[in-house]
């Protein structure tokens, strides 16, 4: 098993005519993920790479069974296009776009929230279940089939210990990025909730970064509700100090935020804090070895 | 974008926020015939103004040219004052705090108040957490009555009506200027009713495509009175660079924030020091690589550069064709330490092979060369 | 309140969506001069003008004084021309039909484009169901790009732009003036672009409340043209009273639409016939009592009045003080049978025993002493 | 049983010091409806009739255990308060009020919808479960416990059947006013459903009007889904043929809402269609003969 998506997982690519959009494509067909449709609008009747492009999504839901849907659409149209997706019962979009106004953000996070439907992302790279299905950006050969779990905001360090994993040998039940905020649909806890679900995954691995206070609630979260290994990095302890975020933000997250405060935060609920993403694998063979 | 005190008070003027009445002094006018008293403040982008001494009263008892001169001497967390807002000097009996904003954590607009206002309201915020109240806005439905009640009511507001106004209007402003943040800190209570005594205002750069026309008022207002250099930061982007300049001696190139950042705690561990971070950003392309190298080399301090790169969105092809064209136009020759993998990356290798730049697949390895390379120069 | 085509032409022209140029010809105004040729349109509320021959093109063969003394001539469905609106006439290649309103079984608002509109709009709808498209309005959202390019293609529209920006007009008005219909039948397609041949807006009395400035200049604007009589139709209503002028001879008061439907169905079973029929509505009291008998009884045909209260929100003591008021006031003998229950039923009862005024608690006798004795008399 | 509320159900009243809601609180307390909280804006400290008055739900929410809310707040601040009310997680609203603008009727509707919360109204005249609790303005005497669901549009319509059939000994489950329309959050659907799920609901007696489509949309209902008897009286069929909705309405309509129109689609049902309140009573004689 493997979460939110899965073998038999069918593809709607939104924005499949773009540049991104029809790379993208191609990497994950090849890959095996089964797209099976795609909408740009005005491009109707066209196909990429095999797949029919519509000029709405109502059009494509009409003529195909469409479990998830991908969007590469550009930051203009992006709030339009989400609604849209979940206007037409999608439940799941991975939103890979970056730059999105902020009030498009909240209002296409909340909607989905109204409709019951996930959103991972904005700015997300999207997640693979190496050997299952890929949903996003992740370069494949950096991947292989196995049991951890790995949620991380950033889409590169997902790859990035992605790659060290596998070229230790030690496999993957689904990577996700779920973007680098500030704005998160589904967040750290959502992912590491299904992970604690899932029967395939055995440990969990959690990269995170400076800023915000996602982790901190994450780490309430792993420690009520996670039985399974937690292994966690946080990066950033050697940057500068940001720009401050004016009154309001210093007011809004108080202490929070710092590489400190997530690490302290997540030692408490149980996890291992690894130094660097060698560390993950020592640690992850330490447990196994067990 | 974030906007001078002085534009701030523009819009809330337009929405009907009573302000002070008030000039702005550039540092280009000479001698304006002032009456006393006056307040004095420098128009900076950067907080910790008022405790910088940024703000002076002239009462007439002194000479007005001479407090100005000084502020204008004024270089506040790095800021120059380039220009001052003269403002009629009120009576406040009460100062509150307020301001629209978003809750990131919550992915939400969030109105806060606080029932003392002024330049300690994070500190306050953190002692004594009951006297800040936080209401969080459904972005469809915007503020609702009762919440303004609500705040009206922990605030111990008399006048409700002017009270809601000055409210619907900082929402108003924070929803049809795509504003990130509306603060209003303090806003007085006078004998003549609320009056927003400063005005803190940022603009969402991502909503420019909605707000042309604004974006190019608001800018060359700010060139009016900012050095070019400074003014050029507000310019329309056309790439997503994160520049950060630090005092080491190894610059850094990332295609993702959370390998950056990663890369800069490797560094760390390796004992290495980090003269310049620049991280690509969403938008990727060979230009973008070829200007993040150039930021990064033309600080001289740099001895060794390195490149880190794992392309989901961006491809090797890309960046090789960049780093390749920065090889060509360079006339100095820094060292590069370059990590290519993920989208593309055989033809980007390739690419690199034939030109004889060697490329490393392990993150370490590159790491490490780059800091012994710096240590060594 | 339903406005005038003139009036809807004014605030299209305010939100940019294209109208003829044209000006108002009161029944007052004599002998303007007129230049060919023009579309002259009855200025009425009711619908069917067009077939109803309220609708001359004047092409200056004639004289346009005899067309426009016919058209104050006509009475449109029981509405006199009061006004005659002088259009210039325009080239039309397509007409299409537009509306937003609210589709009230699902309580959503609804965009109704059509592939042909003008005036047998309803009776095309009924025939060619395809032709009509309903695209349901999320009323936290507002109309979203896909649904107009959903429209759009449907509709074949070549000037998109142009397209959308009309529609978001009509939303805009639909929801800034509180209106329950905005109708643009037909929207013409002419040589130079998108042109509202007719406007049909009505606003919401039930949120006067909120556009009190607005309501009054309309209302201005209709009782300029219309009778007062007519006009008072529109001005501010302080009860929620619902008259219906019939032809029998039973008048009926009822405090529900629905029990008063059903008496009405009662009278019909027992052969009496209705002369009027009065619903008092949501707010009830002694005065909209009083005014509704007297509105009952200043009809003629009146022989016997039946009045139906059961009291929920209603309260029968000052249902009783409304009768009681009527009944000094009355200076005819209409006879009156009451059927008096519900709220406060007891004080009611009381106060009507010791007028000597005999209630009915079975609806079923008191509608049949109501219908005996207007067939005696 | 009965349908919505019960005999523990904890009420909240809305606008509380108003003129209708204080004596409607009266009533409804006098009948042992258990009130246990009032708002009304810049009241609270107040009581009216023993019960404490707030000037906040949230207040009233963090004081007392609340199940239900009843309305009486003025149509201007109507939307305000059934928004208050939703957001503060009460899952039922009886709303009472009438001439609520119609923009702000379809925001009330829809962000309940949004939310899971159910509305009775705008312009209902609530419900009554006779011997268990009154929520709303239904007059007291004129109903009995028993086992017949009433649903009705018009408030007075069901008081004068709930009178006729406690009159002829014929006791009511539960007997619920949805309001006059246009808009209705509750319809005659949804508490027809509840009625068919109600084990002290034997027979269902389905009070409708002239105008609008909703009877023939519950007609479709009936046939697919309750198998209880359905008695039906449709008034209206002799009123004047009423004021056109313009070209919009009579497209959205067709040919639709007229009693002829609901009297068949219902009859098509397997409803029985009363001639009237006294062939109601019949109708149910026969049937409990049976």
């Amino acid at each position: 098993m493997s979460i939110l998506i899965n073998k038999n997982t069918k593809v709607l690519v939104l924005g499949i005519t773009g540049k991104s959009g029809r790379l993208q494509t191609e990497i994950m067909k090849r890959y095996g993920t089964n797209i099976v449709a795609g909408v740009t609008p005005g491009k109707g009747g066209k196909e990429v790479e095999g797949v029919p492009v519509y000029d709405f999504v109502k059009e494509a839901v009409n003529n195909h069974e469409i479990d998830v849907a991908i969007s590469f659409v550009p930051p203009p149209y992006a709030k339009d296009s989400c609604i849209e997706v979940t206007e037409n019962s999608i439940k799941f979009l991975v939103l890979t776009t970056e730059q999105i106004p902020e009030h498009d953000v909240v209002q296409i996070i909340k909607y989905a929230e109204n409709k019951g439907a996930r959103i991972l992302g904005p700015g997300s790279a999207g997640l693979i279940s190496p050997g299952k299905c890929k949903l996003g950006v992740h370069p494949p050969n950096m991947y292989k089939e196995g049991h951890i779990g790995v949620v991380s905001k950033s889409g590169a360090l997902s790859y990035e210990v992605g790659k060290t994993l596998t070229e230790n040998g030690i496999g993957q039940s689904t990577v996700v990025a779920i973007g680098g905020g500030p704005f998160w649909g589904l967040t750290q806890l959502n992912i590491i909730k299904l992970f604690q679900e899932d029967d395939d995954t055995k440990m969990i691995v959690l990269l995170g970064e400076i800023g915000g206070t996602m982790e901190e609630e994450t780490a309430k979260f792993i420690k009520k509700e996670v039985d399974k290994p937690v292994i966690s990095l946080i990066v950033g302890s050697s940057a500068p100090k940001g720009k401050s975020l004016g009154h309001a933000g210093a007011i809004i997250e108080g202490d929070l935020g710092t590489a400190k405060s997530k690490i302290n935060a997540l030692r408490e609920a149980g996890a291992y804090i690894a130094k660097n993403h060698m560390d993950i694998v020592e640690q992850i063979r330490k447990i196994e070895g067990k | 974008m974030k906007l001078y005190e002085f534009q701030g008070k523009e819009i809330f003027k337009k929405y009907g926020i009573p302000v002070q009445s008030g000039f702005l002094i550039h540092a280009k006018d000479n001698g304006k015939d002032l009456t006393p008293p006056l307040v004095l403040k420098s128009q900076v982008l950067v907080g910790g103004r008022g405790k910088a001494g940024g703000i002076k009263i002239w009462d007439g008892s002194t000479d007005a040219s001479k407090i100005i001169n000084d502020l204008f001497a004024l270089t506040i967390q790095g800021e120059k004052v380039k220009a001052i807002l003269a403002l009629e000097k009120v009576d406040i009996l009460r100062e509150i705090y307020l301001s629209i904003t978003f809750n990131r954590g919550k992915s939400t607009p969030v109105l806060i108040v606080g029932t003392s206002g002024g330049m300690d309201i994070e500190e306050s915020a953190r002692l004594n957490k009951e006297k800040i109240y936080f209401v969080e806005i459904d972005p469809f439905l915007g503020i609702l009555e009762y919440q303004i009640r609500f705040v009206a009511k922990k605030l111990n507001i008399d006048n409700y009506l002017e009270f809601k106004n000055i409210i619907r209007a900082v929402y108003k402003i924070f929803k049809e200027y795509d504003a990130t943040l509306v603060e209003i800190n303090p806003l007085a209570i006078t004998p003549g009713g609320f009056v927003a005594i400063d005005a803190k205002v940022n603009l969402d750069d991502q909503s420019r495509f909605r707000h042309e026309e604004l974006f190019n008022k608001l800018r060359e207002e700010k060139e009016f009175i900012q050095d070019k250099k400074e003014a050029h930061a507000s310019k329309p982007k056309e790439d997503t660079i994160t520049y950060v300049s630090l005092s080491g001696d190894i610059g850094v190139i990332s295609d993702g924030a959370g390998t950056g950042l990663f890369t800069l705690d490797l560094i760390n561990e390796y004992g290495g020091k980090v003269a310049n971070f620049c991280e690509m950003g969403g938008i990727t392309n060979s230009e973008v690589m070829l200007k993040s190298l150039k930021m990064v080399a033309s600080d001289q301090s740099v001895k060794s550069i390195l490149v880190v790169l794992i392309g989901g969105f961006n491809r090797m092809d890309d960046m090789a064709e960049g780093i390749l064209k920065f090889k060509k136009e360079l006339n100095k020759d820094i060292p590069i330490f370059i990590r290519m993998c993920g989208t593309k990356e055989e033809i980007g290798k390739e690419l690199m092979k034939k030109a004889n730049i060697p490329v490393y697949d392990s993150l370490n390895i590159a790491v490490k060369k780059a800091v012994k390379k710096a240590m060594e120069n």
